[in-house]
Parts: C-alpha cells; structure tokens; sequence
C-alpha cells in the first residue's frame, strides 16, 4: 500500500488538492468541517510532496505518465496536442514542490483563524493554487506546464481579490490578471512556435531535439517567450509593478504562497533557460539579460523598500530584491556553463542562488505571515499608525525579527548563508555586481529595521492597548517557519549537502534529465 | 514611526546652556514648524527692582544675566542720570566704554566657542575659551570679579582704570591681535565650519528689517544698527566707529550663519581698536559724580521724571525704560534685551533648516534667555506663538498675494 | 567553520583583551585628544574607571520602552564587536575562527553593532533617541558602499593574481600582502581604497564628523540618551572594541606584515615582538582614522555626511577599484 | 583648509595650559591625600592667583562698626542683617552677591573683602558664616579641612 | 530728517489731538534728540501708521506700561533714522487707557515683532490688547488670575510673593 | 569598586533652573583648558540618565520646579547634587519673587554648596572635592556600621 501510495506519489500530489478543491463547496453548509477537510487536503499534499522528494533524492530523476503510453500518441487521434500527462520530477522540482506544500500546509492552517469569512470559497482557492503550483514544478510537459500556470494564475487572481470590498484589493487583482494574461500569451506563443518547429511539446524531448540538431530561429524566439514571460511572473525588475500591489492586498496567507508561486515562475525560467536550452551558445545572452534584470531588482527592490509605509509593500519590494539576488546568481551560474575559468565559481553562484531561492521562500513567508498577524490585531498595516506592540505580542515580534534578519542577510541566518555564497562567488565574475548586491542587501537592512521599530517599539499607543497575542493556530505556522529558517541558517552545511546540490546538480545536468524520460 | 514629529529641545538641552523650549515640527530631518516657550527663568526682576534703592537694582540688573553684565547696570545708570540730571565725569564715560567693550570681546570669544561646540567642533571650543580667560584676567583685574563686574555706579563708575593696569590691558589687546588671525582662520577658512554655516539659517535684509532684529543679527543681513554709533551715549560720540557689517570684509550681506559668525569676529577686532583708543584718549579727572553714596541715594529719592536709555550690548539694542516718583524705589522699570527683539526673526531662520541645523542657527543669533525671560513671553493661542503666524504677518502683503491666486 | 577545542579556550581571552585593550586606546583617545587641545585631559585608565562606575550605577528602563529590546541591544552590539575580532589577525596570531567568506562577515558583523544601536535607541520611545536611530540607519547606508568597494576589490585582486580558494578569507589576505601584488597603478589604486577606508573609519565608528548619532548638542547623545548604568556601560564598550576590530581590520588588509618579517626573532621574543609591532600598527590607523579627525573637524550634517560618502569617498573608491583591476588586467 | 590642525599638531607638544589646582589627577582617596597634607608630606598646587582688589568673603571688624545701618541698607541680597543679642552686622555668605557695595559704603571701614573664594560647604548653613573678626590671611588652604 | 521735522510732520496730521516734547540725550553738541508723543487711543494707530509715511521701516523697540492710578500708561518705542550715525531719532508714543476699559488696538499688523511686547502688557498690566490672544505665558498657572504684577493696585501678586531668604529659615526639616 | 571610582569618573548634569547664566558660564569654564576638570574624570553629558552629579543653578522658578523634579529622579543611584552660586543655595540677589519657589534645597537633597555669584572655577573644583570627601566618608561610615552590626553580631 504505502509502495502504491508512493509510486503514485506525484499524480495524487497534484490530485488529491485538485479533487479536494472541488468537493469543498459540496460542504458549503459545514463550514467547520469543510475547513477541516481542506487541511486534510493540504496535509495529504504534503506528504506527498514529502514522499515525492524522498523518492527523488533516493531513486533519481522520477517520470511518471498519466495517459497516452508514447510519447507521440496523442489520445484522441484528432487533437492536435497529446492529451498525456508526463511529470518528470528530478531533485529541483521535487525540492519547489516540497517548499510550496510545506508553505501552503502552513497557510492554512495560520488561516484557520485568520480568515473569518467565506472559508469555503478561500480554500477552495488556495488548494487550486496549490494543485496549480504543484503541477506547474512537476510536469514534463510544455502544455501541461501551461495549463497548471493558467490554473495557478486564476486561483491567485481569485485570491488576490478576496477582500473584495476594499477597492484596492480589485484593483490589484486585476493587475494581477493582466500581467497574468500576457504572460500565458507569451508563453503560449512560445509554445506554439516550439510545436511547430519540433512537432512536440515534451520537455525532454525538445531538449533532445535541440542537442541534436540545433537551433532554430524560431526557437530563439520562443526562449525569448518564454524568459519573458516567467521573468514578468516572477516580479523582477523592471516588471515588477504589480508585486507590491498584488501581495499587499492578498490576505497575509495567501501572500505566502503567492511568494512561492512567484518562484515557481523562476524555477520555470531555469527549468526553460538550463534543461530546455541548456548549454547552447545563445544561452549567454540569456545569462546577461538574467543578470541585469537581477541587478536592477536587487537595487529598485531594495531602495523602493526603504521609501514605503505599508508594512506588506515594504516586505513586498525588499522581497523583490531577493529575486534579484537569485537572478544574479543563476545568470553567473548561466554564464559560467560555457566558460571553464569561471566554472568552479558558477556552480557556487547557483548553490548560492539555488539556496537563497528556498530561503527566500520560507523567510519571506514568514515575514508575510507575520504581518498578516500585526493586521489581525491591530487593524493596520500602515507603520506611520503602527507602535509599540512588541508589549502585547512579544512572541509575533521574535518572529518578525527572524524574518528581517534573515531578509537583511545578517549572521547567523540563512539569508546571510546563501548570500555569502553568492557574494563569493559573482564577486570574480564582477567585483561592481558583487558591490551591487552587497549594498542592496545592507539597504534592505534598513527598511527592516524601521519597519520592526516603528511597529513593534516605541512608546504604547492608546489605540493598540487592549491588543493581544495572536491565537496559537497562527502562532504554530509562524514558529514552524521560524525554526526552518533557523534551521537553515544554522547549519547551511547540511542543507547545501543535503538539499541544494542535489538540486544543483539535477538542473545542471540536462542529460538525466533527458534521459530519464526516454 | 510617523515622518512628521514633535522634536522639543529644551527646557534643558546640552545644546542650551539656559532654559528654552524650542518646539519643533520635524519631517524626517527637515524642520517644518518651530515655536518656542519662553519664560522658564522669569524671576521677577523689574517687579523686584520696584521695591528696591536704585544702588541696589545695579546688582539685581547685573544678574538680569551674567554674560554680558555690563550693559543692564550701564543702562539702567543712563537712565537714571538722565532723570536726576546727574552729569557723568568724562573719564568715568571713557572706563565705562572700556568695561564695555572687554564685555563684548568675553561675550563674542564666549559665543564662537559655543557655536563650536553646537557644530561638535569641541577643540575649537577649547581654544575659544582658553584665549578668552586673558579677558577675564583683565576683568577680574579691573574690577575684582571675572564675571560680575559690579563697576557702574549712578554718576560714573565705582573703580579706576590704574595707571599700573594700562600696559596689562594693552599686552592683553596685543595677545588679541594675535590670536585674532587664527580665529579667523579657524572660523572663516574651515571647511567644515562654513558647509555648516554658509547660506543657513538666512535672514533676508528685508526681513530683518521688517522684524526689527537688532544687534549683530541685523547687521549680518547689512541692516547697519548699531546703538553705539547711532546714538550719542558713553564715550562712542568721541570715538572712531563704524557699523561692522560683512561689506567690512569686502563680502556681500548674505544673511546667514556665516555672516553672523563673521560680523562678531570682527567686532572683537572692532573692540580692541576701541579699547585702544579709550587707553590713548583716556582724560584725567574725578570718576564719579557724587563720590559719598549716602547722598547720592537721598538726591536720588527725590527725582522725578521718566527716561530711557539704549545701550549696544554684544547682542544688540537693550532698553531700559525708567520712571521715578520722588520715591526710594523706581516708579517703573521696564527692560527689553535685545534677544528679545532677534527671537522673531529666528523664526524664518529656522524653518526649512535641518534638526542638525537648529542649535547652531539658534545660537548664531547669541540668545540670552535669562534676559529675553524676563520680559519676553510669546504666546498665541495654542500658548505658543506658531511660526505660520509670524510668517504670515512678517511677509504679509507677498503672502496675501500668494494666497488668493491658490484660492 | 571550523572549531575545535582550542578555539572555545582562547576566546574569552581573546574577548578579555580585546575589551582591555580598548578601554586603554580609548584612554589614549581621550589623553591625546586633551592634549591637542591644551589640556591634561584624563589619565589614561580613565575609561577603566568609567566602566567600573557604570557598572555599579542604576540601571533605568523607561517607562516608554520595551524592556527585552532595551536591554538586549547592548548586548548584542557587544557580542558582534568582539566576534569581529575573533575573525580578524590580531595581535599577530592568525584569526581565531575563520571559514568562509569572513571578510563579508566581518563587514556583516560590524554593522550590527550599529543595528543594534539603532534598534535600541528606537526602544527607548524617546524622539531624540529615534531621531539618532533614523540618523545611524542613514549614516549606514552611506558609508558602506565605499566599505564594501574596497573588501571586494582586495578579493578580487587576491584571486586574479595569487590564485587562492578562499579569497574572502582574511588570512590568505594577511598571507598574501596586497601590495605585492601590483604594478604602479595598482599601487596608486590601493594608496585611494587605504584612503577610502581610513575615510569610512570615523562613521564606521561614530565618532567625529560623523558622530551624527549620538550628536550631543543636537539630539542630546542621540541613541545612547535612554541607556544608563549597566547598559551603557556594554554601549561603550562596544564602541570601543569596534574601534579595535575596525583598525586591526585595516591592518589585516593593508598592513599585515609581521615584525618577525624584518628582524628575525625566535620563540616567545617574536611573538611578544609581533603583538606589539601589531598594537603599534592599530595605534597609527586610529590616530589618523580617528583620534587626530575627531579634534580637528566640525560634526557634519547627516545629509552632508550622507552625500561625502555618496560622493568624493564613493569616487575615491571606485577610482581606487578600477586603478587596481585596470594595473591588474594589464600587468 | 582644515583651520585647526595645525594648531593641534603643534599643541600635542607643548605644555597643556591647564593649572593643577588642587592636585593633577582625582586621587584615590581624598581624605588620605588631606590627611598627609595636614602632616605636610603632600602638597596642593595652588589656584590662578587672584588680583589685587579681589572680591571675595566679606570681613568685619566690630570694634571699628558704629551700626549705621548703611551696609544694609544698600545690600543687594540682603545678605546682612542686625544681630541685636550681640550689638553688631551678620553676614550670610550663602546670601552674599560679593559686590562690595557695603564696603564701599560703609563710613568706618569696618567692612572689607578678603582673597578668599573657596567657601563651598556642605550644609548652607555653614555658608552663613558670620563676618569674621580679623581678615584671615590667604585661607585658600580651607580645602586641606573643613572647618 | 531732522527730529524737528518728525514733529512738525506729527503736528500737521493730528493738530490739536496730540501732545509733542523732546528730551535731549548725550553731551555737548553730539547729541540725541527723543521726541515724546503723547496721542489719544482712538488716534493711536495713526499716529504708528504715520510713521511708515516718514519711513519706510521704522523701528519698533519694545512697549513700556505703568499704572499711573486712575490710567494706564502704555508707550511703544520706536526709532526712525535707525543707521545712520548720530542721526537716529527715537520716538514714543503714548497712550492712556482708563482702568476702568483697558483696551488698545494691536500693532502687530505693522510690526510683527511687536506681539511678543504685547502679550507681556496683557500679563503684566492686565490690559486688552484687541486682535492678539491673551494668554498666560510668563508666569505659569499657580499665578492667580487676577494678579498682575506691575499694577499698583493688585494684592494677587503679594499673596504669592515669598521671600526665599526667609522661607528657609522658617521650613527648615 | 564602590566610592573610589565614583568619586574619580563623575559624570555631570547640568540644569539651569532660572540662574543668570554666571555661573553656567563658569561651570563650562571648569571644563575648558586652563582648568580642565576632565583631568578628574568629569564629564559633561547630554542626558541625566548618565549623570552622577547634578549641577544646579538658579533659583528655581516656577516653570523650572517639575523640570528639576524629573531631572533629579531620571538620574540614577548615587547621584550627588551640587548647587553652584548663591541664588540657588538661597535666592541670593533675587530673593524676593512671585515666581521663584527655591531655593533649590527645599525641592531636592543638596549635598553641596559652592557659594558665589558666580563662583571662580576653582570654587567649583573645590566643591567637586568636597563631594568626593564626603562620599568617602560616607563609605567609610557605612563601612563601620557594618563592622559594628557583625561585631555586634558576634
Ligand atoms: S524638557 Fe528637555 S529634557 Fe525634558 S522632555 Fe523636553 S527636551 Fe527632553
Ligand atoms: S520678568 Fe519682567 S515682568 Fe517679571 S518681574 Fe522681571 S521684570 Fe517684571
Ligand atoms: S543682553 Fe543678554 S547677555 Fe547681555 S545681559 Fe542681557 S541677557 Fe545677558
Ligand atoms: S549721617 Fe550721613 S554721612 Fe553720616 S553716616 Fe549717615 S549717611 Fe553717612
Ligand atoms: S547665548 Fe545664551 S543660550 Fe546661547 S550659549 Fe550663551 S548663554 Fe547659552
Ligand atoms: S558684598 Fe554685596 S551682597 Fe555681599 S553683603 Fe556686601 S553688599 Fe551685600
Ligand atoms: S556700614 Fe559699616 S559701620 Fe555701618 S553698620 Fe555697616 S559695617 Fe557697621
Ligand atoms: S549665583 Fe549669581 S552669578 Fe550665579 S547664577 Fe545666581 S545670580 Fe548669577
């Protein structure tokens, strides 16, 4: 049973949310249980996402086909696109997924008291989105990848625009929704010109394809598309406009995972830049406009920061600088493949990257979930209003205060782990980038700290006083977050060993990948 | 935290070594309303000087404060010579402009090493205040005390200039001279010293005229007030003076810190040619016009009249209003300092400066809260006199302008 | 990071005589001061005494602050001032703790010293306290750009010409002096990151021009107006050790020879001789970085401070960083 | 450029322009360092000497007052009042302004100014030290005990 | 101008409405000329006004008040000529208020500066000062209302005067 | 520890409470080179919260009196308050007032009186010396006592 359950993993990890999603309006009138049922949902996800990445790290590259038995079969005959389900799952998706359950787990349950209304309707939501993320960083397949983007896209616009009495939150989730439009247009372009020029949309197998016999001009295009595409999506610099809009109106919970499901959208760029593409001569151009784009967010991101007054913007943009910081690092990374002196500082450069990429996730999860919690009981997110709460809740200000450090990349947190990785390591490729990212990151140190002090200290204001700490459901999400950031930061060694290089290894090394489906 | 706060400085401030309560509006760093609270040494000093003998108020007048004593005994005797008729010996006249001007070489070295020290320039303090002990030696010498001179008396002075004394105070101006160059130097070539005072804290001519400042406030924005030439009182009519403003140097009135440091500076220079002067020109004679107290105190009761004196004291136009009633103590009494009338133009100073500008563009225009407290309250109707309020009436017709093309 | 036995033994003393030693610079600070300002000034353990008074006085929480903030910040400004120096050559042994990357976190390190002022001054609920937070913050952002500029060229530099893996590591630095590695220009380029830094020094540490934090005539000490007894005294103890750890910083990377190196000595003779020669060295860094600056210059303003080190000391540095890469890449 | 550093430099060796007045540094235990004073084996350095004409605590001599009154009634700080038990002027130092004006107006002479200056005290009533009999000589050395 | 000429010029706009004297101040032929106007409150504004037309910043100096028993005095001082050596002209201007209604017109409009000179008469004499806010700014709120220390006529003040000498000895703990 | 180091690192608080500014001008004079009290270990500092010695001046006005009160109780144990100047010590010149309610030993214990108006510098460090024998010698009392009690004890 648990080797059927296990082998099956990856399709009932993707399922089991999906399923989930579409009974819970079945048990519209229960509303307790319906909320129960939704966090057996996201816990069964889990443990899937954990037996997925289990089995990864122990087998290897895992395929698993849902569907038409060939590749090229298409079921039925006349569509022109294989309705056939590949999840191709190596150590890198495996490890995206694993973050985005463990994240979703823990926005539930921080919601079980957090959203008050409509809960039906919320996690309905949010298990789309999950089952949306999940299958966007499993599938092995260009048209599925689309689909489960689509899928992602639309639970978030839902979500974005929960609130949909306050006028902003609208708002926010139409940009959402536009930016999401055009990506999907981007995206599904490019998979159209990849269809046509290679007759298949298998990931593997294009990539095959391309090894063989080269590039098109069309291809070119299509990477284009496509970096374009996942670059929008993942809120880097200069697209990044909707980023603060979109997570500052989101509820604190759903911000969390619509952080991850950003980064799903850099997974996707690397999945497309290294597995798809992978180490052809074009990729160089790719690794600049990576790096630049990195670079811009690092800065825009981390001075945007230092001027808001909405504590969830604030987050938001220092977050962005965080993407950048990822950028930066697998442009290296990118760049490096080619190019043999650089090499040992590339694969450093992508640890770093791949690392800061899952610290990012968590810390900033964190950091949202807190401010979800300062919102919960103060009624405010604007820092000119906020103060002196530390009193009442000490324990959510620890929890901020992990965050920030780790967001600013002070010692000992994981942020300053895997940043030092990516200090030391694109510092060769250009001491200016190095300076860059050193100087943004001691930037973002200074809106954390203002955004701390003026919410959590300072002298009571009368208005917060009868505020209390907030109730344990949310406090258990918060401190599990907060021990894995610790975690992290504490021993990045074993993580690195653990985690990361495997993870690194699998994105760099194309030809499992391609293998393991063929 | 809100951008927009409430920054009080003072009552007590290191930065003020008396009693003031500055309030500030701050944006970030920038200072966006000012309003100050005065009144925290109001002592009841002309209330106290109307029941008591006019020999006694030159005490209480000399501690109205004790920077730049000289000027309240000195004025408040004008005051009553006027009304008594009393007819001042001329060498007394001359002793008296020699008490005054030491008085302002203290009180200006005194200033620069507190405006220093505002900017955090502590060693230029020390120095400052390392050359100004030769002052105090010269004062304690002349007088007995290095701070509180008690030299006036009504009808003249109460100690001689010596003969023995003459070559120490030329040897004292001598070492002035000296030091002057490096204080120049140290003022007004400073790098750091003029970024932080160079167009800061600008108070326009007009303004200044408009708001009546005084002193070597006004003269740094080149309103060329000065009492001591403009009114015949004390030795100056017989002295060679002129108003000090920056055109001396050669500069153009700008208005600002700097000028204000620089039109002291070169008062100090002013003073020690003046003390100069006094030593060459200094006529022999009685030093005071009734020598036996006693009599002096009954001629005194029976006077009647009102007078006033205005006397330039380093800070600018002090005032004393003096009425008797053939009593033993004065009918009325009524100072005015002169931070009294250079408190308002402070306003426009400050506002627009940063936090890091207040103390220095505050002290640059040398208040002396212990003599402006005892007359001066400002006050308006949220009990304090906002800036807008005084802006608005000191540009008013601009302003009226201005403000019906926004309607 | 590698830690053994011997490493938990020595670092109490180390911390011991990093505090030591700087109290007594901070005596020396405070005498030499007085003395360029014609006055005897303090004895020199002056500060020694100060400390033991502080530590016996009362120590006051405000009403307006937060009790667990107020009174951990000191402690953890302490902490990270004396964790530089642990990563940092000093007194002539190689650094206690190393790994990688401990140039970056050094530079980590010594900014949460300051962090951990501001914080404190923030809950102390006093607006001059807030007042010299905000500045601290902006202060910070300024100054470690230029700080920042000059530790990754010096990398950079090490791992172009002196291939080595780690070269973020402060001991292949003090291995490798910098100025060997350069022809003519790279010379005039370090001469200009040397000046940067001495520059940066004066912020770095809160002293004069830039002691805009604690400004005592504008904002009455500034973050340090709440603390009292106990507290301060970390307060300052942390200043003072970061003043040791800055300069021997400075010294690692620029002047990192050793006396032995000059004269040969053997045994406890050299090691004697090398401490000394090194507290020589960190004695002739803070005259110049900090000691002479201070009497001799006016406080800046924040934004005057903030646009110097946004300015001519960011040019001075990336002059510095392109004579450096340029004399490198040619010769 | 910089105005004072040369001034500085050339200070850090040239003799400090403090006086040392009472001893160079704190001592470690002032009542130690007192006691070897009295017993003459320490010495205190002395203070900025004071010029002639100096006004400091007031002395008097009751054989030569005729009670006139005069002195008080010019005082300033009415620092001087009549003491009827003993027929003669008592002084409060702790009032006194040190203007010299009742000796100036005194008509006998019975008043005068001494050199001394260092009078702090511990209670303020010490401070009400009645005029002294006899002008003491140089009491500077008061700080070498209390009285 | 001549201080002659100021009240020439004075004499002409109020005629009869006005009382003009000087008093001379200095020595021998260097000397400075006061010139004293006394005018009636409703005539007070104008005669401040009609110093404008003789300069265009005149200088305004602080106000003096005293309780003359059955009036209160109040006289602002200015000085016209202000700058020029031995040329400056100080002028005073009176004004009589009854007890009874103290009220004067403000100056404020015309010398801002003034406000600070007159808030003190309101404090001080107890007067009404119309277009300017009374409050009590000197003295803090332990001062009883109706105290004013400079009339002659207030007991308020004596009751909280203390004599600091006395008070010690009688409280001693 | 204890008195000894006090004495030798007091740090001062200065509070003008309504004084003429003679002796504030004297007080900062102490400071400067040629009396230098920093030689002692004394400092000036911008908060009482550091202060180990208030240094009043003034006669207290009404305004000033809530002001001293704070001041005295933000500074922490031990603390040691010197009055410089005799208006301070009595109202001295301005002993007559509506809005005086000194002398400032009837708001706050005094330890030490520096009379003068204003006091020489010296006076000053005279004072600073009478406040060092007096601590010592309240040590030493508190010592004694101590002994006593254990002797007693015993
Ligand atoms: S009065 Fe002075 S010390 Fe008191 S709160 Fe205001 S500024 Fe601070
Ligand atoms: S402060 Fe002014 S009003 Fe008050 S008593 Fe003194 S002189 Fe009179
Ligand atoms: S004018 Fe100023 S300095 Fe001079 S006595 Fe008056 S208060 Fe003091
Ligand atoms: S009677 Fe006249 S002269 Fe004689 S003591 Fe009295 S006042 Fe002096
Ligand atoms: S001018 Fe007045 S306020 Fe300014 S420092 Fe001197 S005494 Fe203090
Ligand atoms: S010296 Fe002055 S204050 Fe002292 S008793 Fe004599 S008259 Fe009074
Ligand atoms: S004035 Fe002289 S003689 Fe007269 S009472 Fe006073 S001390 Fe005695
Ligand atoms: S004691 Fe004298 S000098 Fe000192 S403040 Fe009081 S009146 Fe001024």
């Amino acid at each position: 049973m648990i080797n059927e359950i296990a082998l099956h993993s990856p399709a009932l990890a993707i399922a089991i949310p999906l399923v989930f999603a579409f009974l819970l309006p079945l048990l519209k009138k229960w509303k307790k249980l319906a909320a129960l049922m939704a966090l057996i949902g996201f816990g069964a996800a889990e443990t899937m996402a954990v037996l997925v990445f289990k089995s990864v790290l122990t087998e290897g590259i895992k395929v698993y086909v849902m569907g038409a038995s060939s590749i090229g079969q298409t079921t039925p005959p006349f569509m022109p696109v294989p309705v056939r389900i590949i999840l191709e799952i190596d150590a890198f998706s495996a490890l995206m997924g694993l973050a985005g359950a463990t994240i979703a787990l823990l926005a539930a349950i921080y919601s079980i008291k957090f959203i008050k209304e409509s809960h039906v309707k919320y996690y309905s939501l949010l298990l789309l989105m999950l089952a949306g993320l999940l299958g966007f960083v499993f599938t092995g397949d260009l048209f599925n990848l689309f689909v489960f983007f689509e899928v992602l896209s639309i639970s978030s616009i839902g979500l974005i625009a929960f609130w949909l009495k306050r006028s902003e939150a609208v708002e926010a989730g139409f940009k959402y929704l536009t930016i999401s439009a055009v990506a999907s247009l981007f995206v599904l372009f490019a998979i159209g010109l990849l269809y046509g020029e290679h007759g298949i949309l298998n990931i593997a197998t294009i990539s095959r394809d391309m090894l063989f016999y080269g590039f098109a001009f069309t291809d070119i295009i299509a990477l284009g598309l496509l970096v374009c595409a996942f670059a929008m999506k993942c809120g880097t610099a200069p697209m990044h406009f909707w980023v603060p809009d979109a997570y500052g109106e989101a509820p604190a919970a759903v911000t969390a995972v619509l952080a991850i499901a950003s980064l799903s959208s850099v997974y996707a760029l690397l999945r497309i830049a290294f597995t798809v593409f992978g180490p052809l001569p074009h990729t160089e151009i790719i690794a600049y406009a990576v790096i630049i784009m990195g670079a811009i967010s690092l800065f825009v991101g981390a001075t945007m920061s230092l001027v808001q007054k909405d504590l969830k913007r604030l987050i938001a943009y220092a977050g962005v600088s965080q993407t950048g910081f990822i950028l930066v690092a697998f442009g290296v990374g990118l760049v490096a493949i080619n190019n043999v002196p650089l090499q040992a500082f590339g694969l450093r450069a992508m640890q770093g990257g791949l690392f800061h990429l899952i610290n990012h996730a968590f810390y900033e999860a964190l950091l949202f979930l807190v401010a979800g919690a300062i919102i919960y009981r103060a009624g405010t997110k604007d820092l000119n209003e906020l103060g002196g709460l530390a009193r009442q809740m000490p324990l959510t200000a620890v929890f901020f205060l992990i965050g920030a450090i780790s967001i600013a990349g002070l010692p000992p947190s994981n942020g300053f782990a895997s940043k030092i990785l990516i200090y030391e390591s694109i510092y060769f490729f250009s001491p200016l980038l190095a300076v860059i990212a050193l100087i943004s990151s001691v930037i973002v140190v200074v809106p954390m700290v203002k955004a701390f002090c003026s919410a959590f200290l300072g002298p009571e204001i009368k208005k917060f006083k009868s505020v209390k700490e907030v109730p344990g459901s949310m406090i258990l999400a918060m401190l599990v977050l907060s021990i894995i950031v610790i975690f992290f930061g504490l021993f990045p060694g074993i993580m690195l060993e653990s985690i990361v290089n495997p993870a690194v290894n699998a994105l760099l090394n194309q030809a499992a990948y391609v293998g393991g489906v063929l | 935290m809100s951008n927009s706060f409430e920054l009080c400085v003072g009552p007590i401030h290191p930065a003020l070594k008396e009693p003031i309560q500055l309030d500030f509006e701050v944006e970030g760093e920038r200072v966006k309303n000012v309003s100050f609270k005065l009144g925290q040494v109001h002592r009841a000093i002309e209330w106290a000087g109307m029941r008591r003998n006019p020999i006694q108020i030159l005490y209480l007048a000399e501690r109205i404060c004790g920077i730049c004593n000289v000027c309240h005994p000195m004025a408040f005797s004008m005051a009553l010579e006027k009304i008594a008729e009393i007819e001042v010996p001329k060498r007394a006249e001359y002793i008296r402009v020699i008490n005054a001007e030491l008085e302002r070489i203290h009180s200006h070295i005194l200033w620069a090493g507190v405006a220093a020290h505002e900017l955090g320039f502590d060693s230029v303090m020390h120095y400052t205040w390392r050359v100004r002990e030769k002052v105090l030696d010269i004062i304690e010498m002349l007088n007995g005390n290095r701070i509180t001179k008690g030299v006036f008396m009504i009808g003249g002075v109460r100690r001689d200039v010596k003969k023995e004394h003459i070559p120490k105070i030329r040897q004292a101006l001598q070492y002035y001279r000296d030091c002057y160059a490096k204080l120049e130097k140290i003022f007004l070539k400073d790098a750091s010293i003029k970024a932080r005072t160079r167009d800061i804290g600008v108070l326009s001519k007009k303004e200044a005229l408009k708001l009546c400042a005084v002193g070597p406030t006004a003269r740094a924005s080149g309103v060329k007030k000065d009492i001591r030439v403009d009114f015949a009182y004390a030795a100056y009519p017989w002295l060679d003076i002129k108003p000090v403003t920056p055109e001396i140097a050669g500069l153009k009135a700008r208005g600002d810190t700097f000028d204000r440091i620089l039109v002291r500076l070169l008062e100090v220079k002013q003073s020690i040619d003046l003390i100069e002067q006094c030593l060459n020109d200094l006529p022999a004679g009685p030093i005071l016009a009734e020598p036996v107290l006693q009599k002096l105190l009954v001629q005194l009761k029976g006077v009647e009249g009102e007078s006033i004196a205005l006397q330039e004291a380093p800070r600018g136009e002090l005032i004393h209003y003096l009425k008797m009633a053939a009593q033993d103590s004065p009918y009325a009494w009524k100072v005015r300092a002169p931070t009294y009338a250079n408190l308002p133009p402070l306003i426009p100073m400050l506002s627009g400066c940063e936090i890091a500008d207040i103390p220095i563009v505050a002290a640059s225009i040398d208040p002396c809260i212990s003599c402006t407290n005892r007359v001066v309250q400002i006050d308006n109707d949220d009990s304090i006199l906002s800036m807008d309020k005084l802006r608005e009436l000191s540009v008013q017709k601009t302003n009226k302008i201005l403000r019906e093309v926004k309607k | 990071m590698t830690m053994d036995f011997s490493v938990l033994l020595f670092v109490p003393v180390f911390s011991i005589t990093a505090i030591l030693l700087g109290l007594f610079f901070r005596g020396i600070d405070r005498k030499l001061g007085a003395k360029m300002q014609a006055r005897i000034g303090p004895p020199i353990i002056q500060p020694f005494i100060d400390l033991k008074k502080l530590l016996m006085k009362e120590n006051i929480v405000p009403e307006n602050a937060i009790k667990w903030v107020f009174n951990s910040m000191p402690l953890i400004a302490l902490s990270a001032s004396i964790l530089v120096l642990l990563y940092v050559p000093f007194l002539g042994f190689p650094p206690l703790l190393s790994g990688y990357g401990d140039l970056i976190l050094v530079l980590y390190l010594l900014m949460i010293p300051a962090l951990a002022l501001a914080v404190g001054g923030f809950s102390s609920g006093s607006t001059y306290a807030s007042v010299g937070a905000q500045r601290e913050l902006v202060l910070m952002m300024s100054y470690e750009f230029a700080f920042s500029i000059v530790i990754v060229t010096i990398a950079w530099l090490v791992t172009k010409t002196a291939p080595v893996i780690n070269a973020f590591s402060l001991v292949s630095i003090s291995v490798v002096p910098v100025w060997g590695l350069v022809g003519v220009m790279g010379f005039i380029g370090l001469l200009l990151l040397l000046l940067a830094l001495m520059l940066v020094m004066p912020a770095e540490l809160g002293r004069l021009p830039a002691d805009i934090a604690e400004a005592k005539t504008e904002i009455a000490d500034g973050v340090f107006v709440e603390y009292s007894g106990r507290n301060l005294a970390l307060l300052y103890l942390a200043l003072d050790v970061r003043t040791i750890a800055f300069s021997s910083l400075v010294v690692a990377l620029f002047f990192p020879f050793a006396f032995t190196e000059f004269v040969p000595l053997q045994g406890i003779v050299a090691v004697i001789a090398n401490a000394l020669f090194f507290l020589v060295k960190v004695f002739i860094v803070m005259f110049f970085g900090s000691i002479f600056v201070h009497v001799a210059v006016a406080r800046f303003r924040v934004d005057q401070a903030a646009r110097a080190y946004w300015g001519p000391v960011l040019l001075i540095a990336l002059i510095g960083m392109a004579l450096v890469m340029w004399g490198t890449v040619l010769g | 450029m910089l105005g004072m550093v040369k001034e500085l430099l050339v200070q850090l060796f040239k003799k400090p322009a403090t006086n040392k007045f009472p001893v160079k540094y704190a001592p470690k235990s002032i009542t130690g360092l007192l006691e070897k004073v009295e017993k003459g084996q320490a010495k205190l350095n002395e203070p900025v000497p004071v010029p002639e004409g100096f006004r400091g605590r007031l002395s008097y001599d009751r054989k030569k007052c005729i009670m006139c009154k005069q002195c008080i009634k010019v005082c300033p700080a009415a620092a001087l009042e009549v003491d009827e038990k003993n027929n003669r002027i008592k002084h409060f130092v702790s009032r006194c302004t040190f203007c010299a004006q009742c000796v100036d107006i005194c008509p006998t002479k019975a008043l005068s100014m001494t050199n001394e200056f260092l009078l702090s005290a511990y209670d303020k009533k010490q401070g009400f030290v009645e005029v002294k009999e006899q002008p003491k000589e140089k009491k500077e050395k008061a700080i070498a005990g209390e009285k | 101008m001549k201080p002659a000429g100021v009240v020439n010029s004075f004499k002409k706009e109020f005629e009869n409405n006005i009382e003009i004297h000087t008093s001379e101040h200095g020595k021998g032929k260097k000397k400075t000329v006061r010139v004293w106007i006394t005018v009636k409150n409703k005539d007070f504004k104008k005669a401040v006004r009609h110093l404008f037309k003789l300069q265009e910043f005149p200088h305004f100096s602080v106000s003096s008040g005293t309780d003359l028993g059955k009036e209160i005095e109040i006289i602002n001082h200015f000085v016209l000529n202000y700058g020029e050596r031995l040329k400056a002209i100080p002028v005073s201007i009176k004004v009589k208020l009854p007890k009874r209604k103290p009220e004067m017109e403000t100056i404020t409009d015309l010398f801002p500066s003034a406000i600070i000179s007159e808030q003190e008469k309101m404090e001080m004499l107890g007067i009404t000062i119309k277009g300017i806010p009374r409050n009590r700014v000197f003295t803090d709120e332990s001062m009883p209302s109706n105290a004013f220390p400079w009339r002659k006529d207030s007991k308020g003040v004596e009751k909280i005067a203390r004599n600091l000498h006395e008070e010690k000895r009688g409280n001693k703990k | 520890m204890g008195i000894n180091t006090l004495n030798r690192s007091l740090w001062v608080f200065h509070v003008n409470t309504g004084s003429c500014n003679g002796c504030d001008i004297e007080i900062v004079a102490a400071l400067t080179p040629r009396y230098d009290v920093e030689r002692f270990g004394i400092k000036l500092v911008g908060t009482p919260r550091h202060a180990d010695v208030l240094l009043v001046t003034g006669a207290v006005t009404r305004q000033m009196k809530d002001k001293l009160l704070r001041v005295y109780e933000q500074t922490p144990d031990p603390k040691v308050v010197m009055v410089i100047g005799n208006c301070g010590a009595t109202g001295g010149v301005f002993y007559e007032s509506y809005n005086l309610v000194g002398p400032v030993d009837r708001l706050i214990p005094v330890d030490v009186f520096v009379p003068g108006c204003p006091p020489r510098p010296e006076a000053i460090i005279e004072g600073v010396v009478k406040a060092w024998k007096k601590l010592e010698e309240l040590e030493a009392a508190g010592k004694r006592k101590k002994k006593r009690a254990k002797e007693a004890k015993e």
